[in-house]
């Protein structure tokens, strides 16, 4: 299959590397240098996709990122398909495949084009006004045709192998496009030392020019070598990163710019282990947008036939690709600039007719273009073109300066149709940064204003199109730019010269004789919005562009509405009677062309999707085969199950060893916080609910600490250590909420205390060994501590050493047995639980888990915060009112603990339930209600908090919050579960030795 | 009001549709009416419907500052669920959800509410529990909401990844009559409905000032475009709501904060129903027209710029290719942000406020879409009998006073 | 009964071109007014300066400015005893906390002309000489965990942290390490 | 990712930073005096200004410490950050922040 249109010489292309490819199946060939978009052209291939709505073929209309038409999925292997991609930025790479979307069962024979026969009945918005009877069908019938008719290309179905990166990047000038401005200001800004970035979305630097037929020519004096120079230049200067295959696509806040790198996806065998794209995150000084400007498209009946494409990208496809698009080609413009189109297709051999709407065409091109024998036809317009899945002919009609028709309309056959609407300045950057537009009536543009960032506009993004008078614009902008980051600017380079008009044309539709609104005169492509839906949108009160844009769903497409912005606003304007500046633009939103999710996922992923945190003491439970919860970002061991044990049975079995013998449990996760200074006890008066003035050197109490609102925010342990130092232990969720809030009050509220704060939570690993044997088993390891009851009593805390490593030793007991919590230096953590496991083998020691440990402070009625409370719960609520300390004038929450709600008797109260079955364990959250035959809504008076099965007291306990609970004890009330009400009886929270004997042994 | 129905778009195909009339006036102001709502939202259009239909008040006028459905009814998840905890809250989420079910045919206008299911993840023992306390609430309050077990979960939504990723999902709580909607279309549907019932509907009108007469009641505004009298007025202006009640000296515990979402290039139909995930920060679904919609948490700061950082977008699709790992070469199409006006106890405020005959819906924060006809309803009843509805009637300024919180969040975010 | 106070096991830390372990050594956390930290850091025989974002080193001992009133005081492991001993004594009477926080963070060193590249792939730190110089550290994130960031030379940085972060944080640049050295 | 001017480390990135709601709230010396509504309006009332406001951060990832800063909330440009204790430097509130 040779390739029929490619020209025998000239383009960008490597002609000695010939590259295999497949579209649809169909093996094809193109060259090295090649887009998949030139490649297919090369091969004769016009039709390319379907559109959206009413599937009617499409063919290539541009040679950019504003593609509105070539969408296709790009397949590597089965995990490696990737939808929606341009044709126009896929590189081509041997053994490429490409498969057309949104069509069944081919690209050529689609049986979604019915949708073009329906088209009067299914205009924009019809499905607002249909689908709605009977009720349920939206669900069961109109909903999935609908879905399975909309989207483009297939959602990839395997996870994706590929990896992604991200990197953060700074710098005094990022240069946004290597055009001529672009080029020019990167070369400026470096040449006065500063650091710069370059960036472009092409595989190449020259932007615009690489679509001349000889780049730099038009540059100005010695334009071609200032060309090869700059670009040398600056891939040589240590100080400038130049990213091309790099789209700028946001643009954040503080000039904090996004980009996205495409690493790999032009390569044939990408190495696996490389990313295939990485997401930088730029801060720039200054930044210098060159983001060039795209051609507007012609709005007439039948514009959207393969084969009418944008005249400069057909010059482009020749001079880059060499790729002759057609043999006999109709230019219809409204702009000077297209003419250099027509005239390049000339030398490469091709017929051209010209067809200009203007009353006259007498530019200097247009009199080249005559002088070279083309005919120019002048104040003519389009009325309608033929040929179904390719351009065959366009019929033109001469109007009077009213609009009327002269004489008949004539029918040209051709095979290649090139509009040109002029040119619309790519603003979409600079309108992210909050930058205003204004609208220039002499460029029919909208031109960047002032803008809040520090970021400067040069070249055709700002309405100065000539390549040579872009360069200079550029090197001001970048001398201005380098000089505000404190770079000296060698060269003297004046104001950035004021924009003047160039005679651009008008957007909007081309006139029709007679002035009715033509049928299928498309405005936007991919999503099939004609002139006539933008009337019908006007016409039914979608005035406002925002309006119209949502109703028609103009511009809401993958491009985004870069080729059909302008139009849509210009026909609107015209619709509404206003001027073009006074209906607006649409918001400009990130991203400027689609980014890929994975890369902003970057390395956040799998194992590293967050840290997993483990204890010293990790290693050795997970040796054990315990399973493990998470809790915040920690892992902590939830039981020890042997030889095959349920969940079920390993707690029953930990909890029995723990009630008789003794256990180990890992507690390194608690928070931690050494509170040392000499006003530490006022401090924790001022924040706690308890009172700590009397708590003396070596003992310890049981903290409570709320917020400003009166409820429940953290608990835990408190040991004086010192007269000035305090152990404050947190749970692990709070460790670092209780931290914040602590150095809040410090720094704002309470600055003249002698007071600070340090973390130890990681210093200190924390075994807890609990059970009545506990204490036998250390009497072996300690040395410097006393253990019996009188010198360390329960809530009691000393220093020592075990097995020769310093230790701070609690007396706490959150299982209500004789209770140690052995503190040590976190890299002993490990030795030492060894050492204790070893010593405790005789008494039989065992580990257990969180789970077990639920169970057995559940049996002694103590709550956990986060589950027994849920941030409403106030001390009084959860029975622990004895803990505030009575004088105290203030403290954290005291004064929100006397609002009226406060004292409500109606306030849910921690109490203990038990199922009349003692074997059925309720489910944790299950509601309460006091009469079994209450049918929903049944207002509950309550839920279960904590539920467990108790090996210990050979039957099921629960925590519950009910309202008015302590005043119900005894009382009958019922849990509604989906297969009937279960009776329950309402206790005192503390079910295993009340008075709690067992923690003096 | 044309009617709109199948037979009505071949009709009018015939000649070209262009037999349709506009679905709302553009009216001027009048000097006076009975009641007028501040904020063309769906909320605000939706009051004005329902003040009209359902309580007789016909001088109605929405004042909007821009466009008809331009704030956060035109920049939302789309996500409507009724599974909230407290019973004050799942009666009044499943208020809406019920005038969900037949708003298409009330207002006559295909609003495209799809009862697709959402499936609330649990990925920790205590998530298990916070979700298995909300299935067992709602049931308790008549809102539908089930436990599913990772399987289950699967089975519905075949793509979710549930084992070896960094939290494994450990369940989920699914409520089927949950689902989504076409935004733009609620907005539009009630002001087409509430025109057709002679409510004014004025766009372009800023409201710059609250009147009140010698007895301190409100009667009127002062705004872009005159001064429109009224004795009763409804403030339904979601994140400027503390901008327009500062206008009459009401001061409301709200913050408004960048709430950004975003959509995938549209894709051929792969998901079934809406997933959120609280632990990892993360909700979505795939519109009619094939887009993944996404959400995203809001900005650390308040602001009124209706963006976000870029961090915060990157953060909710971490966590989306975590539970969709086939979705990492999806390309985000187009990032956008609203302003949410946060309540402290994420709870919202539909009620009378200290100045007499001014009312106020506000207090939404990332919740507001799913409420719309409900809250609309509500804030109509309160305004028709200056008296709040029983749904409505814990929802009050002045419960932050008394202590009286309705805590949505706090319930979630503890983790022991 | 063992003597366990040789017996350390620090974290697992993944292996990657640029990055190395440090041994562990005395860290004190020190906290109080400038005069308190002048004091200390003349005991240490380190030059005291009030610059923020500066640290001091001298003969395997450094003083890390962490916040207005928060110096980490670094030294080797088996000084800690007579480190300890030296400040004690030094700011006896004086308004301060002194922790011992040796346990709770481990160190990394990061080296070699992309030092500074490799940690770009988590901190948003601009890390060039001009704007990070030699001696300058910080507390700082690097990607979602929070590091002490202290650049000791041209092309040499070290890394403070704590114990639980410190395989993420070795796994996430041996990661990002592998596009670099490519 | 705002860029925020810490007042003892200079600017670093909104990474480093909390957000610690409005500034000047200070909690009231003697709550016992305090109405039900006074201290409703410490917890809860926000001014929520659009336009230049005070509002407090914390350098959490940094030196740790609280400071306040004047931010227009409808450009989110910062025209000054001060220390903890310093009034506000002054600013016309309708002096548009420009970068």
């Amino acid at each position: 299959m040779s390739q029929g249109l490619r020209t025998s010489s000239g383009g960008r292309i490597n002609r000695a590397r010939a590259v295999r490819f497949t579209f649809d199946g169909r093996e094809l060939s193109g060259f090295e240098g090649d887009t998949l978009a030139s490649a297919l052209l090369a091969n004769g291939v016009h039709l390319v996709g379907r559109s959206f709505k009413y599937h009617r073929p499409r063919g290539l209309l541009t040679a950019g990122a504003e593609e509105p038409n070539a969408l296709v999925a790009i397949r590597r292997d089965a995990a490696r398909v990737t939808p929606n991609l341009r044709a126009t930025e896929v590189e081509l790479y041997e053994g490429l495949e490409a498969h057309s979307q949104n069509r069944w069962p081919s690209l050529k024979f689609d049986a979604g084009a019915i949708n073009s026969l329906l088209s009067p009945f299914i205009p924009a918005g019809f499905y607002y006004k249909t689908f709605m009877w009977p009720r349920r069908a939206w669900h069961r019938l109109y909903e999935p045709r609908i879905r399975a008719a909309a989207g483009l290309g297939l959602a990839p179905e395997h996870p994706d192998p590929d990896s992604y990166s991200n990197r953060f990047a700074h710098c005094d000038v990022l240069v946004v496009g290597a055009g001529p401005a672009g080029l020019a200001a990167a070369q400026t800004a470096a040449a006065s030392g500063a650091r710069v970035i370059l960036c472009d979305e092409q595989p190449e630097l020259g932007g615009s020019l690489l679509g001349e037929a000889d780049p730099g020519a038009s540059l100005g004096e010695n334009g071609r070598d200032w060309l090869t120079g700059t670009i040398r230049a600056l891939l040589a200067n240590p100080r400038v990163t130049v990213l091309t295959r790099t789209t700028a696509f946001g643009y954040f806040p503080h000039n904090l710019i996004g980009l996205e790198q495409r690493l790999s996806e032009h390569l044939a065998q990408p190495d696996p282990r490389q990313p295939r794209e990485r997401q930088w995150q730029v801060r720039a000084r200054q930044v210098v947008l060159a983001t060039g400007a795209i051609e507007r498209p012609l709005v007439f009946p039948g514009n959207d036939r393969p084969g009418v494409m944008l005249a400069g990208a057909v010059r482009t496809y020749l001079n880059r690709y060499g790729v002759l698009a057609g043999r006999r080609a109709v230019l219809v413009t409204t702009h000077d600039e297209a003419y250099r189109s027509a005239l390049d297709l000339r030398r490469a051999g091709a017929a051209v007719t010209i067809v200009d709407a203007r009353e006259s065409a007498s530019g200097e091109l247009a009199e080249v273009a005559r002088t070279a024998g083309l005919t120019v036809h002048t104040g003519t317009t389009v009325i309608g073109t033929h040929g179904r899945l390719r351009v065959k002919s366009v019929r033109i009609q001469r109007l009077d300066a009213q609009g009327r028709a002269q004489g008949a309309p004539e029918r040209i056959d051709c095979d290649l149709v090139l509009m040109s609407g002029g040119y619309t300045p790519s603003v979409h950057l600079f309108s992210q940064s909050r930058g205003k537009v204004a609208w220039s009536e002499a460029l029919q543009a909208f031109l960047p204003g002032e803008s809040p960032e520090k970021v400067r506009c040069a070249g055709a993004c700002r309405g100065v199109f000539s390549a040579a008078a872009a360069r200079r614009d550029g090197e001001s902008a970048a001398a201005l730019a380098a000089r505000d980051c404190g770079h000296a600017v060698n060269i003297a380079i004046g104001e950035p010269q004021p924009v003047q008009g160039a005679g651009a044309a008008a957007p909007g539709d081309l006139p029709q004789p007679g002035g009715n609104p033509p049928a299928k005169a498309f405005v936007d492509w991919q999503n099939d919005v004609t002139s006539r839906d933008l009337l019908l949108a006007a016409r039914e009160g979608f005035r406002s562009i925002e309006h119209v844009k949502r109703y028609t769903t103009t511009g809401m497409a993958t491009d985004q509405g870069k080729t059909s912005n302008l139009n849509a606003l210009a026909i609107v304007a015209r619709q509404l009677g206003k001027s073009i500046p006074e209906v607006g633009l649409t918001t400009f939103r990130m991203p400027y062309t689609p980014v890929t999710f994975g890369s902003f996922a970057g390395y956040t992923r799998g194992e590293l999707f967050d840290p997993i945190r483990t204890t010293p003491i990790h290693d050795w439970a997970a040796r054990q085969g315990a399973v493990f919860e998470d809790v915040g970002l920690w892992k902590r061991a939830r039981y020890f199950p042997r030889n095959g044990e349920s969940m079920h049975a390993a707690v029953a079995r930990e909890c029995e060893a723990v009630r008789r013998g003794c256990g180990l449990f890992d507690a390194s996760t608690l928070g931690k916080i050494e509170v040392v200074g000499k006003d530490a006890v006022t401090f924790m008066n001022r924040l706690y609910v308890n009172g700590w003035t009397n708590l003396a050197v070596g003992r310890c109490r049981y903290g409570i600490l709320l917020r400003d609102d009166g409820f429940i925010y953290d608990d835990g342990v408190v040991a004086r250590i010192a007269e000035d130092r305090f152990h404050v232990t947190t749970t692990t969720g709070g460790a670092a909420r209780v931290l914040a809030m602590m150095e809040d009050f410090l720094q704002t509220e309470w600055p003249d205390l002698s007071v600070w704060l340090t973390s130890t939570s990681e210093q200190w690993s924390v075994i807890a060994l609990q059970g009545p044997r506990a204490r036998q088993v250390l009497e072996g390891l300690v040395e410097g501590v006393d253990l019996s009851s009188t010198a360390l009593p329960h809530m009691g805390v000393a220093p020592g050493k075990i097995c020769g490593v310093p230790m701070r030793l609690f007396r706490v007991s959150f299982t209500g047995e004789l209770g140690f919590e052995i503190n040590v230096p976190a890299d002993y953590g490990l030795a030492v639980w060894e050492a204790i496991h070893a010593a405790g083998e005789p008494h039989g020691i065992t580990p257990y888990g969180t789970e077990s440990m639920h169970v057995l402070r559940a049996e002694k009625g103590f709550i956990i915060v986060g589950q027994d409370t849920d941030g409403t719960v106030t001390p009084d609520d959860a029975g622990l009112a004895w803990a505030i300390g009575k004088q105290k004038p203030d403290f954290v929450g005291k004064r929100a603990l006397e609002r009226p709600a406060m004292h409500s008797p109606e306030r849910k109260q921690l109490v203990g339930l038990l199922t009349a079955q003692p074997h059925v364990v309720l489910m944790e959250g299950a509601q309460i209600v006091a009469d079994a035959r209450a049918i929903p809504p049944s207002r509950p008076i309550g839920h279960v908090t904590s539920s467990y099965y108790s090996a210990t007291l050979g039957r099921s306990i629960a925590l519950a919050l009910v309202r008015a609970g302590r005043s119900r004890m005894g009382q009958t009330l019922y849990v509604p579960m989906p297969d009937g009400a279960l009776a329950v009886q309402v206790t005192s929270p503390v079910f295993y030795d009340p008075k709690g004997s067992r923690l003096d042994a | 009001m044309q009617r709109f129905s199948g037979l009505s778009l071949i009709r009018r195909g015939l000649t070209g549709q262009r037999g349709w009339q506009p679905q709302w006036r553009q009216a001027e102001p009048k000097a006076a009416y009975d009641a007028i709502i501040v904020g063309g939202g769906g909320h605000g259009l939706g009051a004005a419907f329902y003040l009209a239909k359902e309580h007789g008040l016909t001088r109605v006028a929405v004042v909007e500052k821009g466009w008809i459905g331009g704030g956060n009814t035109g920049r939302n998840t789309t996500i409507i669920r009724s599974n909230y905890l407290f019973d004050e809250s799942a009666a009044l989420y499943d208020h809406s959800v019920q005038l969900w079910e037949t708003l298409s045919q009330v207002l006559n206008y295909n609003v495209m509410f799809s009862q697709r299911g959402v499936m609330m993840l649990a990925h920790t023992v205590h998530d298990v529990q916070v979700s298995q306390r909300h299935v067992h609430a709602n049931r308790a309050n008549g809102v539908d909401n089930e436990w599913l077990t990772p399987e289950e979960a699967r089975a519905i939504c075949p793509l979710l990844q549930t084992d070896d990723i960094r939290y494994p999902v450990l369940g989920a709580a699914f409520q089927r009559r949950g689902g989504t909607a076409r935004h733009d279309a609620v907005a539009w549907g009630f002001a087409r409905a509430a025109d057709a019932l002679g409510v004014d509907i004025i766009e372009n009108c800023e409201v710059l000032g609250i009147r009140r007469d010698s007895h301190g009641a409100a009667c009127g505004i002062e705004t872009t475009r005159g001064f429109i009298g009224a004795p009763k007025i409804g403030v339904s202006a979601a994140g400027h709501s503390s901008v327009i009640m500062k206008m009459a000296g009401v001061e409301l515990p709200i913050e408004s904060y960048p709430l950004q979402a975003l959509v995938s290039e549209p894709v051929k139909p792969i998901f079934p129903c809406v997933v959120m995930s609280n632990t990892i920060h993360a909700y979505i679904s795939q519109s009619d027209k094939g887009e993944m919609v996404i959400g995203a948490g809001t900005d650390a700061y308040t602001s009124y710029t209706q963006r976000g950082g870029l961090h915060i977008s990157r953060h909710a699709l971490e966590a989306i290719c975590e539970l969709f790992p086939m979705f990492r070469r999806l390309r985000m199409l187009r990032n956008w942000g609203g302003i949410v006006d946060v309540t402290p106890d994420r709870s919202p405020i539909i009620a009378k406020t200290p100045v007499p005959g001014l009312y106020v819906n506000c207090g939404w924060g990332t919740g507001g879409f799913k409420a719309t006809p409900g809250a609309a309803h509500l804030l109509a009843w309160t305004i028709a009998h200056d008296a709040p509805h029983p749904i409505n009637a814990p929802f009050t300024i002045e419960r932050f006073r008394d202590g009286n919180l309705i805590d949505e969040a706090a319930a979630a975010a503890v983790a022991h | 009964m063992r003597d366990l106070s040789a017996a350390r096991q620090g974290p697992y830390i993944a292996a990657s071109p640029l990055v190395r372990p440090l041994p562990p050594a005395t860290r004190l956390l020190l906290r109080g007014d400038p005069d308190v930290m002048a004091t200390a850091l003349g005991a240490l025989g380190l030059q005291f300066a009030e610059t923020a974002c500066r640290a001091v080193s001298a003969s395997g001992r450094a003083a890390l400015w962490l916040g207005p009133d928060e110096r980490l005081l670094l030294g080797p492991q088996a000084e800690f005893p007579a480190l300890s001993e030296l400040l004690r004594t030094a700011l006896a009477g004086r308004a301060h906390s002194l922790v011992d926080v040796s346990h709770r963070q481990c160190a990394l060193e990061v080296s070699g002309p992309q030092a500074g590249l490799l940690l770009n792939c988590g901190c948003p730190l601009d890390l060039d000489p001009a704007a990070f110089p030699v001696d300058m550290c910080t507390r700082t994130v690097l990607a979602k965990a929070e590091v002490v960031l202290w650049r000791t030379a041209e092309r040499s940085f070290h890394l403070e942290v704590w114990r639980s972060f410190v395989p993420y944080v070795s796994k996430v640049l041996s990661l990002a390490a592998r596009e670099l050295t490519a | 990712m705002l860029l925020i001017n810490c007042p003892y480390c200079g600017e670093r990135p909104e990474l480093e930073f909390v957000h610690g709601g409005q500034a000047h709230i200070a909690r009231p010396g003697n709550p016992a005096e305090c109405s039900d509504q006074q201290w409703a309006d410490y917890l809860y009332r926000r001014d929520n200004i659009k336009g230049v406001h005070a509002e407090r951060w914390r350098h959490t990832h940094g030196c740790g410490r609280f400071f306040n800063a004047l931010r227009d909330t409808t450009s989110d440009l910062f025209l000054a950050t001060y220390k903890v204790g310093e009034r506000p430097p002054a600013q016309s509130q309708q002096k548009r922040a420009t970068a």
